[in-house]
């Protein structure tokens, strides 16, 4: 069996360039994956559809075209609902927030509150020494840049929909995917951008 | 109703090494609400002797490993490791000296 | 909690009851040692109330532990006349981890995979020849890596 | 005394990659100490008892199980998976081969076998024990997977490409966290598994035993898990996105030396 399947490879090989034979289309690939999941829990099908942005950055191998790029981006703009007044929440509910990793998966129950999973990827409050870094430092943010209404505005907005600021940002569209609610996202942003919060001490 | 247990003795220089594994789940008090489930005692002999007695807590990891040294030895030895647990659960395992 | 259920009393019931081997049975546990909140307290219901600093009892362990749910410890006694090893960890809720009885063939030696609560010192006290010796040997803790 | 654990206060922060992490880390001392002092022998001892169990309507143990050495043939067969099989058509991995034997040679069905594929501390599955006694006749095995048939270039293919597909609801791709050197989550040090000086030493110790959880745990599980973080719906048990995922990963470690059953933290 093994002399057997080792010379078809060898006919195969000389036939087909590798590369070509084997590489799948995205459109193959969509497929594959619509057939490999089965929903659970929360987690339905929907969420294996690609959607423009998804795709877009996987094609372009997170570097599409500018023009392209600034096209999505204000689409993606355009499905953040920014709240009238202050942008500012409970910095002590937005410390909860950013520190707990739970929400959204498969198994998890959906009527409890989800988290920001902040630290997982950013480094904030000196508080917490646990702390990737995936994305940018955020400590001292606010103590660095103010928290002006255009700041908080640029805070909700990114936590909001990161990809209407950096189209292939690895960070989650909590608000637009409803992983956070508009309450929460205030809360973290007061917690980033509060004097009174330790991510400034 | 116990888990099973896995022993080694072989010859090393001058000694017998004793390397004996039980499934236990060696549950605390705070991961049982105060209701903790571990091994006590252990026992080792050798040819029917007991050459080790062990007390042991609830701070010996989950499935337990202990290693044990026995003066000289022969091939063929008879080994014993037994275990009782807090809640009266007993096991055993018996192997020759290789 | 299972201090109050009395291990010697629950073996005779079972005993009674014809559940367990009668070799069982004769296993002492020496509850007020493994009940102690501090490693003084344990050590003198052990009867090893003060011990002599010997660097005749070796620990070999890591210096630094990923996770304290697994931390391997091997003891070795190279006190002449060595009867029993007692490990301890100072800062766990209930200090005493084990206590081992060598007779005949058996050699002071032991290898043991315990808990850590946090980082602390852990304590070995040998006993020979009727007198009382110690070691100490600190291990950290590093609790950390909860993802997968 | 545990509460502690559970509160995932990490105090170390490493910024070392895997490789140069088992020289260098603080933590080379006590993984290797916990890796002889880990009870994976006795998970070995079950897993044997189950593989020589006669069990199904056919009332037959898996002794003939053919993992791609031929009938019963154990010895390095699991270093040299996934590969094609001709019986099926498929690139499989050890658990799909596995999962396919109880089903030819047992007569069982899939959903009784993967009723629950992933255990726990008090109760591992039958996939995990059998998973770690295969695969310890492969230690010191050159890890070797199949990479010649088409079906296999196939596999790796897809799993190349799945590796940077952003999906699920947080769009994430496995390089969001897998595509970059010396990146941490949390306090976890994240290896790049596009490399292979990165992921060799990983794939040559799966299955495992996790220290954390006291639990088994297999590659199946470890892209199951991935997804679940990832926020996508759940991956089936054996299908070809796993299993392409599987392939690539281990061909990228191709030449690397088998040592597992390992422990990971």
């Amino acid at each position: 069996m093994i002399t057997k399947s080792t010379l078809g490879a060898a006919v195969a090989a000389l036939v087909l360039s590798p590369a070509a034979s084997a590489e799948p289309s995205a459109r193959e690939v969509q497929e594959i994956l619509k057939r490999d999941f089965r929903p659970r829990g929360q987690a339905k099908m929907d969420r294996m559809d690609q959607d423009a942005v998804q795709r877009l950055c996987t094609t372009t191998n997170n570097k599409p075209p500018a023009d392209l790029a600034k096209k999505l981006e204000a689409d993606q703009m355009r499905t953040i609902d920014f709240p009238k007044g202050s942008l500012m929440g409970n910095w002590k509910e937005g410390a909860k927030i950013a520190w707990s990793g739970q929400g959204m998966q498969w198994h998890e129950d959906p009527k409890l509150p989800g988290g920001g999973g902040c630290y997982n990827c950013h480094e904030m409050s000196p508080q917490r020494e646990a702390f990737g870094t995936i994305g940018p430092s955020l400590a001292a943010f606010g103590k660095k840049r103010g928290n002006g209404i255009e700041m908080q505005k640029y805070v909700y907005g990114k936590i909001y929909n990161a990809k209407a600021y950096n189209l292939c940002s690895e960070m989650p569209r909590f608000g637009t995917t409803n992983s956070l609610t508009e309450e929460q996202i205030k809360d973290l942003t007061a917690y980033l951008l509060d004097p009174a919060s330790p991510v400034n001490k | 109703m116990a888990g099973p247990m896995k022993m080694r003795a072989t010859l090393a220089g001058g000694y017998t090494d004793v390397r004996v594994l039980m499934t236990h789940p060696m549950a605390t008090e705070q991961q049982t609400k105060g209701q903790p489930h571990f091994i006590q005692n252990l026992t080792v002999k050798v040819n029917g002797k007991t050459v080790i007695e062990g007390e042991i807590s609830q701070a010996i990891s989950r499935n337990p490993v202990f290693s044990f040294r026995l003066k000289g030895g022969a091939k063929g030895d008879k080994i014993e490791v037994s275990w009782l647990d807090n809640k009266g659960d007993t096991n055993k395992t018996e192997t020759a000296v290789a | 909690m299972m201090q109050r259920r009395g291990l010697l009393k629950g073996a005779a019931v079972l005993l009674l009851a014809g559940l367990l081997k009668p070799v069982a049975a004769l296993a002492a546990w020496n509850k007020a040692a493994f009940s102690s909140k501090t490693s003084a307290d344990a050590l003198k219901s052990l009867g090893t109330p003060s011990a002599e600093a010997s660097g005749g009892i070796v620990i070999e362990a890591p210096q630094i532990a990923e996770n304290g749910a697994v931390v391997p410890i091997e003891v070795t006694s190279n006190i002449p006349g060595t009867t029993s090893l007692a490990v301890l960890v100072e800062k766990n809720p209930y200090p005493l981890v084990a206590k081992f009885d060598f007779m005949e063939s058996a050699l002071p030696f032991v290898k043991i995979n315990a808990k850590m609560g946090e980082t602390s010192d852990v304590r070995v006290v040998a006993t020979a020849g009727g007198k009382h010796y110690q070691a100490t040997k600190e291990i950290k803790v590093t609790i950390g890596g909860c993802g997968g | 005394m545990m509460k502690r654990a559970l509160a995932c206060a990490a105090v170390l922060a490493l910024t070392l990659s895997p490789a140069a992490a088992q020289q260098k880390s603080p933590y080379a001392d006590y993984q290797k100490k916990t890796t002889e002092a880990a009870p994976l022998e006795l998970f070995e001892l079950v897993g044997e008892e189950l593989w020589k169990k006669k069990q199904g309507p056919k009332s037959a143990s898996l002794e003939q199980c053919d993992l791609g050495q031929g009938p019963g043939k154990l010895k390095g067969a699991y270093a040299r998976l996934p590969r094609y099989f001709k019986d099926t058509g498929e690139v499989m991995d050890l658990e799909s081969r596995l999962v396919h034997c109880m089903m030819s040679l047992q007569g069982r069905s899939r959903e009784e076998i993967l009723k629950r594929p992933f255990g726990n501390a008090d109760k591992p599955s039958e996939l995990e024990y059998l998973s770690m006694y295969v695969a310890r006749q492969s230690n010191g095995f050159k890890i070797d997977p199949g990479t010649r048939h088409p079906k296999e270039k196939e596999a790796y293919a897809l799993g190349e490409k799945l590796f940077s597909w952003r999906t699920g609801l947080w769009d994430f791709s496995c390089t969001s966290c897998h595509g970059e050197e010396g990146k941490r989550i949390r306090a976890s040090e994240l290896p790049q598994l596009d490399d292979p000086k990165q992921v060799s030493p990983l794939i040559a110790t799966w299955p495992a035993y996790r220290v954390s959880t006291s639990s088994l745990i297999t590659l199946q599980w470890r892209m199951n898990n991935c997804f679940q973080q990832m926020r996508t719906a759940e991956p089936i048990f054996g299908s070809e996105t796993v299993n392409s995922l599987i392939t690539y990963l281990t061909v990228k470690s191709k030449g690397a030396t088998y040592s597992g059953p390992g422990i990971k933290r």
